[in-house]
Parts: structure tokens; C-alpha cells; sequence
């Protein structure tokens, strides 16, 4: 509001003012107004981004991630699917610095676990063997894997050396396989169903909303009233009967791709109005036709002028829409219509937590509904983020 | 306004149908038709089939014959309120959903008004407070509410109502009046266990709400009419009620077009979690067994009263903002 | 609350070295920075100058709405109000008043009005212009909302709003720019207030609709004997109305003169170049204009010394650009903030 | 003669004769109001209706009106911005090529861009914030292949230097400057490839009074030595005053009066004319304001009235104005006016 009463025509942003047109001026910050005069958009959003301290932190979050999701089977220290009956619901590991002694470790360390069963309950009960001392150690050989598709290893990133002695540093499921490799290869599904299927979605999200703002009147009417029906719809009944349909037999990558399919084929909406809403205030413009006028092309202007002003505003509007998906992808495999095992989401992974006597004997399997709430709220707030800085030229 | 009403009214009627062509499509999904399916299950639970039986339902439901005949007969079913046939529960459909359906609609309209009376003044607060450590309070509670599916917010609260507080959270119904019939203290017994599978489904919107009702409020707080207001003397209590706060409810009230089918959408997954006798388990097993007329009229009904609910919400945006009214 | 006794001849309003500060995040802004003039009873005063010069952040400021509860305020803000019988009361200190208390709002509306450039805007959408210019009767008078109706329709009327039985009930977007202009005229207007503040009025509106807007405020002056703050960024529209007239520089007023002086012989350089730079409606066509040089300096970015000096044609270095010159009396009635005219009560950069 | 006209003269002795550079005919722009789904015609907007006028080789005409007369989009129909929906606008290129605007398509459309270009009103929204004023500027260099490069920076730098900004400037984008600065480089762009027309719509009044008067000036300069001819839109009498040599008024999209500038402003023959001239506010406490205040608000080109579209505010209109549209009549000095009554009235003008 003050800005608006101080100045009508001059831009106050970021405390720096407006260059003067009158060589005969004295520019006393010559030097740090240049920095603000020849700062490109992107810088400009940047300045405005690292102010906004949560999503920072955020996004490093989010990156993270990706990181894992890019590198589980290193990250994970077992095979996901070893199976350990003697470790049924095995609580957590503790990870300790100091011993039965007292005396302190600055390397970190377990114990070993025997388990027996309670006579009068017949549930396991674990005891630590503190005789024993296994450190964690870092680059650790262990289960083999093949990377990628490409070449077998068996390194991973930590673990304990002796082979004999498990790590559950999230506890073990039924199946006494350790949660935590478990939820770590999650990560590579739930993250990137979310990258897939908003890349999807904006697939479908453009052509449409760019046929709706192009050809508008009719056209732009009839889509307009397609995307309020589909937003009127309730999704997940919807993306249930989708996901119903889906043969038993088919794969997982082709689960995969199906379920990316269903979630964009609803998802797709609030991506088409907002290129729809942009292409449309863009039209508007004065600088579009400026551009008509002076000669430029069709496709000059679209890739040049449209597509740049709308970018910044897309890509926060993608952001946004990750968890969304995330969100999705694990409804729909909690209930049994998603992935289904042997995939490993975390959508899956929290199937285990459906029964709530599980969940009492061992509240560890909710475990991977903590990462989805991190994720989420990591993608949400670094969304948010890109979103305010979506437009530094604001007035 | 009375033109406004029956030209919104004459637009559903393409949303409907659009539905009911996207709920047949989910019925004929499934490979094979669904007769074959039931004969499978018939056989294999060691019953005889009666070749009759099949040929007269295969008649009834225009099997083999071309889809769109096969569509309007059962459109033309539908409308008259025959839904089919649930070959896994033996019995009519609507003889099945009735008092579910009333269920699901009974907890999301709670919900709906849980994230009403919640968000409204919150939001509002947080605006006429922007950056008090109240507004920070609550920004960042909604921040957290909106990053949390609802059904594993119900999880979460099953887990420790059992382990902590040693109760069963599950349900809408004691024991005892599950399948009794409609009376006062069933009325009651429902409005007890309502409150928390409600609160859960409503999480979700009031985090998502006091957002946008904060964002609004503080679109409109600084603009020249809530100045003029001012200048005239007014007190600033009732002056932002009675104008900021009355603008902003317009785009606050046309959130219950997605808010609405939100909270439908959420009430299926949160019901099969706390095992709620709504529509949402039903539907989840009706598919996973491929019951698909069953699965279709949830499905269908869902859509529709979604539809009508976003339509009287679009009725009484337009009764309190004049520039639809007049437009 | 401070009440002074002042003899009954004083001002309506007098601004003694009035500021107004704001702390952005892009800095400090010094919206009003020693604003000193006064308003008789009766007198249409003009206030002068270009985007960001802080005009209407002292009308604002006199109201008490400028920005929110953390702009800091300077100076005095001298009001004589108005007895329950209509005769000069008090003199307060409208600076020295709660922020939203029960005194300032019993003046907002009621003794001090406002007027806004944009009518469209200033209404609320949502609710019909009656049920607004009802509310301002209501809030300083004890009447039943028929009564208030009745007013309503009354000062509609005197706004020239044809149809105004009808046009009451009527949204801001059914009616057209000039009709929302008098309708806020009206609801400015319909408690008597001794002082309009028309922050301008006729800016957004066409030549034909500005000369209908202008001559009605002539008019209702003359009819309710108030006075008038004609807040305008053009000189025609101060030539027109104003018998006084102030002119703001980056948040200073460098110059205050009845209107004949300022046209005919204006002192202060700024307002000097600014009547050298406009185009006049039948001067010998052709003549070039003389323009200010440069741009008006970023609020947040002042100059030293005398606001003006890194514009002004007349600079004196080493003087202009280090010292703030004070007002200085030139003739009676006739003020100006410039070192060619004396120092006034100068007051170094330094020294704030 | 005003300086633009010494100017114009100046610059038409050396380069070209003076002659017809543009002849608009009976053009018109109507926009159909539609509703429901089937888009069924309503009512028309009738924002410019059968406009006549022409435009010499140097000259600046004005194009003045109240909000809604039909100016802007009289402007933008001449460059083509929007097309309109019937009417000639014919352009002659002073090389013996001569067009009409309204039928051109692709190529020669495009060409004709080199000729003509366009200031907008807002500074704001018509530089695109992403681009440095190299790309800016550069711009229509660009599209016609005129030059790239080290070429293209000198073109830009010498442009800006033309409209007074520091060459320097080149890598700097338009959020580093103020409104009159980015006004100066929407003229350099509009300059860039050194056009014979230049339709400026309400070029200054966006700006503040004292940067008004540069831009003015810079424009008035900048018609001298290049020897261009302005189209000048806007609702400022005394800017038009100023710096125009012949000016059309413009009523609910229809012209009203046509006349040079000094016989338009000292003696009108439209009332409409006498009642904008009599509105202007003027910066002089001494002229007594014995002004002519119109009733009534601007006709709504949707719903024009019958007759003569100005005859509800017009305090001359007798019964034959009620009835019968007027036309555009030419006087016997050159002047066209469009008023039953012109012969008998004697309006006045400003003093």
C-alpha cells in the first residue's frame, strides 16, 4: 500500500534507485547499482529466493532426496528383500557412543541382538549382548547389487563389518527385513512418480491449456468447462476405478507407468489454468504486441517473449504439484490399487501398517508415512518459495 | 439471480451425464464382461449356474449387444434408481448404499463445516495479525496440516488412541446400535464417534483454507475502500468484518468447489482406515473384487451429489457477491 | 490529549513541521518531512507536486490513516474543532490522538472527510452505495436508518445524481466513473464536515467529467462553508480552485503563496521549472518547454541538503548540497524554502 | 507556425516534398458483444466508426477524445495491431509503392513495419522485463536482419544515445529505470529501423510533469532531424496544443471536427470542441473559469444515441440533431466538421 502511495510510476525495488538518464548526474553507488541494473531475471528471483530462508533449507531437503532416490542401493546398507525370520518386528537398533562400561566412543557403535521368546506372552523379545562391540563404519562391503542396470558392487555407504550382526536402524518388518534399506528404496518410486507424473501432467497440462489460450472463444470454453468437470470430480474414487482396471499380470515398470498415466490424466487440470491463466495476461501485454509491431516472428515471440514469462511461474506450479502426486501414488498403494510387491514404495511399504495390531507391536512400520510427511512439507515449502519469487518484477 | 440459478442449473446437466458416461466406462474397464466374471465366482464357490438366470440378465443388461445400447440401458436403469445387481453381496446395489451413502454424506458435510468454522476465524486473524507470533503459530500448524495425507493422520491417531489411551477409535457406531435402527440415542451414539474420523478428514481443508483465507484477507486490507471506511470513523473491529472480510469471503466460498470433492475424496480413504460404515470401504472392496456395478453406482452417486453440493455453493456465492448477481 | 486555547480568528487546520516516516524493507522513507502551512475557514488550499512528493501522505496523515500503527509521526497537526452547536470548539492535536481512539474517529467522517482519485475502488464492492453513505450518517449521528435513508437520498441529490432514489440501492460497478466520484463526494459530504480532504479527485476521470466534478465541489463549499485541501498533481486544477497554495518536494513544502503570486511570481526554483515545463492551453503555440532536468530522486535515496539541489538550475555548491534550507517569509502569506531567499531556520543534514 | 511545423518544413525541403502520406477512409472497428456458448451477437461495440482524415509527410496530427472515443483503437488499427473491420487506410511509401494497410498480409505486412512503429502509453508493460535494452532495442534490428553482432550493439548504442541514455546502458534491464527513462527507450525501439510514421498513443501521460515536458521535447527534436511524422493519441489538450500541427476530435468513435491546430483551438466549430477546450483546466488563477460544463456523461459506443451521437449533452442541439445523423462536412476553409449547426454557431475557442 505505501509503495503505492509514495511512488505512482517508479520502481522501489530492493532499495536501490533508479538510474539516472542525465550523464551530467552524479552516481555516488555506481558500482553496486550496476550489479542490480544488469541482474537478469533469474538472478533477480535468486536475490528474492535466499531471503526466504525455510525453502532454502527445503530445497536442500528436496535434493537430498533425489540424491538418494538416485543412489539407494549404495545408501541402503542390506537388500531390501533379505529376509531374517529371527528378526520379525525387531525393534530399532540403538546406535551408541558410550558403553556398558561408560567409557565413550567418538566412533559410533551397536550391539549385537539375541532374540528369545517371552514364555508367557510368546512374543520375541530382543536383549542386547553388550559384550560385543560392532562400530559402524562407512564404505562398508555387503549385499551385492547391479547399479543402475550396468555393473554389480557391493559397497555400501555404511554398515557393520561383521555379517553376523544385523542393522535395524528403523527396526525390521514381518519379515525381519530392515525398514530402513526398505524405506530408502522407496525413495526411488515415491520421488520420482512424482517427477514423471508431473512432467505428465504438464505434458498434457500445456498442449491443452495452450490450445485453450490460442484458439480461445469456443474452444477455450469447451476446455474450460472440461477441466471444472474433471476439478468437480471427486479423485480418488475415480483414480481407484482407474487403478482397478489394471491387468494383475502386468509388470511393475508397466504398473509403474499406468499409475503415473491415471494420476496425470486427473492431475493434469491446475497445471492447464495456470499456462492458461499466464498465456492469457501475457496477451495482454503491451510488450507482445511492441514485439508484433517491430517485425518479430510468430515463434520468435513465443519462445522469446511467452515462454521465458511464464517459465518461472510453471516451474513453481510443477513444484507444487509433486507432492500432490506423492500424496496420490501412496493413497492409491496403501489401499491395494497402486504397486503392488514385489515394488517397494513407500505407498506399499505402509500397507504392512494397515493392521493395527502391527502397528502397536511395531509403530516402526509407520516409518515411511514420516518420510512422505518430509517430503511433502519439503516440496511444499520450497514450492512455496519458488512461487513468491516466481515474479520479481512485481509492482 | 433467479436467471443466474436456472442457467447454472441447465450447466450440470452436461457435468452429469459427463459423469455418468466416465462411471460406465470404469463399469465395462475390467477384461471380459462381468456376467463371465460372476459365473467364475459361482462355480468356483461350488454353485450351479442357471443357464437361465444367466441368459435373462445377459438380456436385461444388452450384453453382447453395441456399447451405447448397452449405455442407455443402463442409464436409463439408473435414472429410475436401479443400480444393478452386487453379485458379491447377492443383493440389489441400492439396496446396498443407502444408508451408506447417507453415511459418506453425513461426514463430509461435518467436515465441510469442521473446516469452516475453523479456518474462517483463524485465517482472519492471522491476516488482521500478519507476522504476530500467533500468525506465525498458525501458519506454520497449516503448513504441517496441509503436508499430512489425512489417512495417515488417522493412522497415527489409531495407533496412539490404542496404545496410549487403550481404545478403538474405528468406527461410527458402539456395538450395540451398528445395526440397529434409526433412533434418538442412535442419533447421538453417531454424533460421538462422528467428531474425530470428521476432524481427520477436515485437517486437510482448514490448513488449506486458513491459507486462503489469509491470503485473501490481506489482498483486500490494504485496498482504498477499507481506507474510506476508515476515514468515515468506523471502528476497526466491525470495519474489517463488515468490508474485507466480507469481500474476501466471496473467493473463500467458491473453494467449496474443490474443498467439497476433497473432502468426498478423502472421507473413502479415511473410512477404510477407521473402518467407517460409509461408502468408502464398500467401494474399495467392490473393486477389488471387480463387483463393478456396485463400484460404479458409488462411483456415479459420488460425482453427482459432489456436483450438486459445488452447485449450491456456486448459488450462494452469487447471492452474496452482486457482481455475479448482476452479471 | 493536549488541548491548547487559541484565539478564535486561529486556522482550521495548522500543520506545524509535520513528518511522517515509514520503515520499509527497502529502507527508511521520509513520506512528509517538515510539512508547515496552514487552512483557514473557508478556504479552498491547493497542494501541489509530482508522484512521491508526499501529498497525499500528509492529507492522510492528518486523518490519521496513513500506513499502519508503525509509521512514526513528527510536528503538529493543530485541528479547532467543531461544538456539539456548531460553533469553533477546541483546538487538538490530531498527531497526539490514539491511533483508531474513540476522539479521531469521532472527527474522521464527521469534521474531516476524504475524497480518493479512484471512486472504484473506494467503494466496497460488495455492498450498495446507500448502505455505505448510511453508515457514515449512522456513525456520527443518533438517526434510524430511515431517517439516514432519507439523508442519503437528500445529499444524493445535491450531488446532482439523477435518479437518486433508485441510483441508492445501486452497486459501484453499475454506476459510471463520474456518478461513483459524486456518490463519494456525497458520502464525503453528508455529515458537514468542516474540512474536505480531495486527494485528487478528478485524476482518473475525462475533461468534460473533471470540469462537472470540480464545479460541484465549488459548489457544495460555497453551500456547507467548509474548507477544502485540494490534493493535485495538476496546476490547472489548482489554478482553478485554490486560493493558497502549497508546493511539495520529496515530502518538503518548498514553497506557499496565494494563488495569484505562485502563478505570476513564483520564487522557489522547483516551482519556478515546473510552470516552465507544462504545456499552456493558448500560449503562443510552438514555444519550447523549458523541463526540469532529471528525475525525481528515490525516496530512499535523498539528497543532501536541500532536496532539489541536484535538479535545481540555480544550485549553489557547497551551500545547496550540504544545508537544508528553512522557510522563509518573503511577503506575508508568501513562504519559501530556498537559499536564494535567506536561510530560514536552517538546519544541517547533520544535525536530523 | 509552430515548431513542429518549421521543423517539418525544415526537414520536407531537404529530403521530401510534402505530401499525403497516409489516407484513412471510412474506416471502422466494431467488436460484437456475444453471449452463451453459441456466441450470438448482442449488441456491437462501435469503437471506430467510418473515421476519415489523412496524414502528411512530417506533420504530427493529433488524435484527441474523451476515454472511449475510438482513439486508441483508431491507432492500432492503422499499424495493424488490430484489424479492422472495413475501411481503407492507404500508405504511401514515397518511392512509388502505395498500399492499404488493411489488406496487407504476411510479407508486405511486415514490411511495412519498418515504416511504422508505435510508442505505448504504459513504460511499464511494454518493455519486456527480461530482456536488456540491447535485446530490446535491438529488437526490430533483429527481426529484419538489419544487423547482429558488434554491428548490432553500435546500432543500439548510437539509438540511445539519440533518445539522451548513456550507451553504457546496453546490458542493463528496464527494472533500473525510471518511467520517463523506459519511455525514452520505447522511442529508441520504435526508431530502430528509422520509420516515416511513428502513432504514439498518450506517450506522456503516464509520466510526471517535469519528465513530461523532456519526452516532449525529445520527440520534437527527434521529428526535426529525422523528418518524421507523428500520430499523436491523447486526451491532453494542452499537450496537443503543443506539439501537434493538425488535430482530429474524436466522439464516441466517430470524428467530430478536423482542423490545424490554431484554428481548432481559437475558434472551434464543433460544440463538442468548445466544451473539451472550455473542461481543460488552465494554469492561470486570472482566466476567469466562465467554462462550459457539460451534462451528462460520454454516449456508450455500444448504444449510441440516434441522431447526432453528442445531441443529449450538446447545449446548442435542436430537434433536426435528434433525428438525423450528421455528417462530415468539409468547410470552405479545409475544415471538417460534423455538426448540423456549424454554420450558424459561433462557438469560442481559448483565449
Amino acid at each position: 500500500m505505501l509503495r503505492r502511495i509514495l511512488g505512482r510510476g517508479q520502481p522501489v525495488a530492493a532499495g536501490v534507485p533508479a538510474a539516472t538518464a542525465e550523464p551530467t548526474q552524479p552516481l555516488e553507488t555506481e558500482t553496486e547499482k550496476h550489479d542490480y541494473a544488469v541482474a537478469s531475471e533469474w538472478e533477480l528471483m535468486w536475490y528474492k529466493f535466499k531471503r526466504h530462508r525455510l525453502a532454502l533449507i527445503c530445497g536442500v531437503v528436496v535434493l537430498l532426496l533425489y540424491v538418494v532416490a538416485a543412489f539407494v542401493e549404495f545408501i541402503a546398507p542390506y537388500n531390501p528383500e533379505a529376509q531374517n525370520p529371527a528378526a520379525a518386528y525387531q525393534a530399532p537398533t540403538r546406535v551408541h557412543f558410550v558403553d556398558a562400561e561408560g567409557n565413550f566412543h567418538l566412533q559410533p557403535f551397536v550391539y549385537g541382538t539375541t532374540s528369545q521368546r517371552n514364555p508367557d506372552t510368546f512374543e520375541l523379545e530382543f536383549v542386547e549382548d553388550t559384550s560385543v562391540i560392532h562400530p559402524l563404519q562407512l564404505f562398508v562391503r555387503g549385499d551385492s547389487y547391479r547399479m543402475w542396470g550396468l555393473f554389480d558392487a557391493n559397497l555400501h555407504l555404511f554398515g557393520v563389518e561383521d555379517p553376523n550382526v544385523r542393522l535395524y536402524l528403523l527396526g525390521a518388518d514381518r519379515q525381519g527385513r530392515d525398514m530402513f534399506s526398505r524405506i530408502v528404496h522407496g525413495t526411488r518410486i515415491s520421488m520420482s512418480i512424482g517427477l514423471v507424473g508431473v512432467v505428465m501432467s504438464f505434458v498434457i497440462g500445456i498442449v491443452v491449456g495452450g490450445i485453450s489460450g490460442y484458439f480461445g472463444g469456443t474452444v477455450d470454453l469447451v476446455v474450460q468447462r472440461i477441466i471444472e468437470f474433471i476439478r468437480s470430480m471427486p479423485t480418488i474414487p475415480l483414480w481407484l476405478g482407474l487403478a482397478a482396471a489394471l491387468p494383475a499380470d502386468w509388470s511393475i515398470l508397466q504398473i509403474y507407468f499406468a499409475i503415473t498415466v491415471i494420476l496425470s490424466l486427473i492431475g493434469w487440470t491446475g497445471l492447464a489454468q495456470v499456462v492458461r491463466g499466464r498465456a492469457l495476461a501475457l496477451r495482454e501485454e503491451d510488450f507482445i504486441m511492441a514485439a508484433r509491431l517491430s517485425g518479430t516472428s510468430r515463434t520468435r515471440i513465443i519462445v522469446r517473449h511467452m515462454v521465458p514469462s511464464f517459465m518461472s511461474h510453471i516451474i513453481a506450479a510443477l513444484t507444487l504439484a509433486v507432492p500432490e502426486m506423492i500424496i496420490a501414488e501412496t493413497a492409491l498403494s496403501f489401499l491395494g490399487l497402486g504397486l503392488r510387491y514385489p515394488a517397494i514404495s513407500w505407498g506399499v511399504l505402509l500397507q504392512e501398517a494397515q493392521n493395527l495390531r502391527s502397528i502397536a507391536l511395531a509403530p516402526w512400520l509407520l516409518a515411511p508415512g514420516a518420510m512422505v510427511v518430509i517430503a511433502v512439507l519439503a516440496l511444499n515449502f520450497f514450492g512455496d518459495g519458488l512461487r513468491d519469487a516466481a515474479d520479481p518484477y512485481k509492482r | 439471480m433467479g436467471r443466474y440459478i436456472i442457467q447454472r442449473i441447465v450447466l450440470t446437466i452436461p457435468t452429469i451425464f459427463a459423469i455418468s458416461i466416465v462411471s460406465f466406462v470404469i463399469i465395462q474397464l475390467p477384461p471380459g464382461d462381468f456376467l463371465t466374471a460372476y459365473i467364475t465366482t459361482l462355480e468356483s464357490g461350488g454353485q450351479v449356474v442357471d443357464q437361465a438366470q444367466i441368459d435373462a440378465l445377459r438380456n436385461q443388461y444388452g450384453l453382447g449387444e453395441p456399447v451405447h445400447i448397452q449405455y442407455l440401458k443402463w442409464i436409463s436403469r439408473t435414472l429410475v434408481g436401479d443400480f444393478g445387481y452386487s453379485f458379491q453381496w447377492q443383493r440389489p446395489v441400492s439396496e446396498l448404499i443407502g444408508e451408506r451413502m447417507l453415511m459418506t454424506i453425513i461426514l463430509s458435510v461435518a467436515s465441510l463445516l469442521l473446516v469452516w468454522a475453523i479456518s474462517l476465524p483463524i485465517g482472519i486473524y492471522s491476516a488482521v495479525k500478519q507476522y504476530s507470533p500467533g500468525d506465525y503459530f498458525f501458519t506454520f500448524i497449516s503448513f504441517i496440516g496441509l503436508g499430512i495425507p489425512n489417512f495417515l493422520l488417522a493412522l497415527v491417531l489409531m495407533w496412539w488412541a490404542y496404545s496410549y489411551l487403550g481404545m478403538s477409535v474405528g468406527g461410527l457406531f458402539s456395538q450395540q446400535y451398528a445395526d440397529a435402527p434409526w433412533s434418538l440415542a442412535r442419533v447421538l451414539d453417531l454424533l460421538a464417534h462422528l467428531w474425530i474420523p470428521a476432524i481427520v478428514l477436515a485437517v486437510g481443508g482448514i490448513a488449506g483454507l486458513i491459507r486462503i483465507m489469509r491470503a485473501n484477507l490481506l489482498d483486500e486490507l490494504p485496498r482504498l475502500y477499507v481506507t474510506t471506511a476508515r476515514a468515515k470513523g468506523m471502528k476497526e473491529g466491525r470495519l474489517v468484518l463488515k468490508y474485507p472480510v466480507r469481500v474476501a469471503l466471496n473467493p473463500f466460498v467458491s473453494t467449496i468447489g474443490w474443498t467439497l470433492p476433497g473432502l468426498v475424496s478423502g472421507s473413502i480413504i479415511v473410512s477404510v482406515v477407521l473402518n467407517l460404515p460409509t461408502t468408502g470401504p464398500m467401494l474399495l472392496t467392490a473393486l477389488q473384487s471387480q463387483d463393478m456395478y456396485l463400484a460404479g453406482a458409488i462411483l456415479l452417486l459420488l460425482s453427482v451429489l459432489t456436483v450438486i453440493g459445488t452447485l449450491i455453493s456456486d448459488i450462494l456465492l452469487a447471492w452474496l457477491d452482486p457482481r455475479i448477481r448482476f452479471n | 490529549m493536549q488541548n491548547q486555547t487559541v484565539p478564535s480568528d486561529s486556522p482550521l487546520l495548522e500543520l506545524r513541521d509535520l513528518r511522517t516516516g515509514f520503515a520499509l524493507r527497502e529502507g527508511y522513507v521520509k513520506a512528509v518531512d517538515g510539512a508547515s502551512f496552514s487552512v483557514a475557514r473557508g478556504e479552498t488550499i491547493g497542494v501541489v507536486g509530482e508522484s512521491g512528493c508526499g501529498k497525499s501522505i500528509t492529507a492522510r496523515t492528518i486523518l490519521r490513516i496513513a500506513g499502519t500503527n508503525d509509521s512514526e509521526l513528527g510536528g503538529e497537526a493543530l485541528f479547532r474543532r467543531r461544538t456539539r452547536d456548531g460553533r469553533p470548539g477546541e483546538v487538538v492535536d490530531l498527531l497526539k490522538l490514539a491511533p483508531n481512539g474513540r476522539e479521531i474517529r469521532s472527527i474522521r467522517g464527521a469534521e474531516i472527510a476524504m475524497i480518493f482519485q479512484e471512486p472504484m475502488t473506494a467503494f466496497s464492492p460488495v455492498h450498495t452505495i446507500g448502505n455505505q453513505i448510511i453508515e457514515a450518517i449512522q456513525l456520527h449521528h443518533p438517526v434510524s436508518k430511515d431517517e439516514a435513508r432519507a439523508t442519503a437520498i437528500d445529499m444524493l441529490r445535491r450531488v446532482e445524481m439523477s435518479n437518486a432514489e433508485r441510483r441508492i440501492d445501486a452497486y459501484p460497478h453499475q454506476l459510471s466513473g463520474g456518478m461513483r466520484q459524486r456518490a463519494m463526494i456525497a458520502m464525503a459530504l453528508v455529515c458537514r464536515p468542516q474540512l474536505l480532504l480531495a486527494d485528487e479527485p478528478t485524476t482518473a476521470l475525462d475533461v468534460t467529467t473533471q470540469a462537472q466534478i470540480l464545479a460541484l465541489i465549488r459548489q457544495l463549499k460555497a453551500e456547507l462553508g467548509m474548507s477544502v485541501m485540494m490534493i493535485t498533481h495538476d496546476l490547472g486544477v489548482v489554478a482553478e480552485t485554490a486560493q493558497n497554495v502549497a508546493v511539495m518536494y520529496l515530502g518538503k513544502v518548498v514553497e506557499y503563496a496565494d494563488v495569484r503570486a505562485l502563478f505570476h511570481d513564483p520564487k522557489h526554483p522547483y516551482t519556478q521549472a515546473l510552470l516552465a515545463s507544462i504545456p499552456k492551453l493558448g500560449r503562443e503555440a510552438g514555444a519550447r518547454l523549458h523541463p526540469v532536468k532529471g528525475m525525481v530522486p528515490s525516496p530512499f535515496n535523498r539528497p543532501r541538503g536541500c532536496p532539489f539541489n541536484t535538479r535545481c538550475p540555480k544550485a549553489m555548491p557547497g551551500v545547496c548540497d550540504v544545508d537544508m534550507p528553512g522557510p522563509t517569509t518573503i511577503k506575508p502569506g508568501h513562504t519559501v524554502s530556498c537559499f536564494l531567499y535567506g536561510a530560514g531556520d536552517t538546519r544541517t543534514e547533520a544535525a536530523q | 507556425m509552430s515548431v513542429a511545423e518549421q521543423n517539418a518544413a525544415r526537414s520536407s525541403d531537404t529530403a521530401r516534398a510534402r505530401h499525403r502520406l497516409l489516407d484513412v477512409r471510412k474506416l471502422t472497428k466494431h467488436y460484437p458483444i456475444t453471449e452463451g456458448l453459441l456466441r450470438r451477437e448482442v449488441a456491437r461495440v462501435r469503437a471506430v466508426d467510418d473515421v476519415t482524415f489523412h496524414v502528411d509527410t512530417g506533420e504530427t496530427l493529433g488524435l484527441v477524445g474523451e476515454s472511449g472515443c475510438g482513439k486508441t483503437s483508431t491507432g492500432r488499427c492503422l499499424l495493424r495491431a488490430i484489424d479492422p473491420t472495413s475501411g481503407e487506410m492507404v500508405f504511401d511509401y514515397g518511392d512509388g509503392r502505395v498500399v492499404d494497410i488493411a489488406k496487407l498480409e504476411g510479407r508486405a505486412l511486415k514490411d511495412l513495419r519498418k515504416d511504422m512503429q508505435m510508442v505505448f502509453q504504459d513504460p511499464f508493460s511494454s518493455l519486456n522485463p527480461r530482456w536488456t535494452l540491447l535485446d530490446l532495442v535491438g529488437e526490430p534490428l533483429v527481426a529484419f536482419r538489419v544487423a547482429k553482432g558488434r554491428e548490432l550493439e553500435d546500432r543500439v548504442a548510437e539509438l540511445l544515445r539519440r533518445v539522451g541514455l548513456r550507451p553504457e546502458y546496453l546490458r542493463r534491464y528496464p527494472h533500473a529505470f525510471s518511467g520517463g527513462e523506459r519511455q525514452r527507450i520505447s522511442i529508441a525501439r520504435a526508431l530502430a529501423l528509422n520509420p516515416r510514421l511513428v502513432v504514439a498513443d498518450e506517450p506522456v501521460s503516464a509520466l510526471d510533469v517535469s519528465v513530461r515536458a523532456q519526452t516532449l521535447n525529445l520527440l520534437e527534436d527527434l521529428q526535426q532531424e529525422l523528418g518524421l511524422t507523428y500520430i499523436f493519441i491523447s486526451h491532453d489538450l494542452s499537450v496537443v496544443q503543443h506539439i501537434c500541427d493538425r488535430v482530429v476530435v474524436m466522439y464516441v468513435g466517430q470524428v467530430v471536427e478536423v482542423a490545424d491546430t490554431s484554428s481548432l483551438f481559437f475558434t472551434p466549430k464543433h460544440p463538442y470542441t468548445e466544451a473539451l477546450l472550455s473542461a481543460v483546466p488552465k494554469p492561470d488563477p486570472d482566466l476567469a473559469s466562465s467554462r462550459i460544463v457539460l451534462k451528462g456523461e460520454v454516449a456508450d459506443p455500444s448504444n449510441v444515441p440516434k441522431g447526432c451521437a453528442f445531441h443529449p449533452r450538446c447545449p446548442y442541439a435542436v430537434d433536426h440533431c435528434r433525428q438525423v445523423e450528421p455528417k462530415l462536412e468539409t468547410l470552405g476553409d479545409g475544415r471538417q466538421v460534423r455538426c448540423h449547426r456549424a454554420h450558424e454557431l459561433s462557438l469560442s475557442g481559448v483565449e
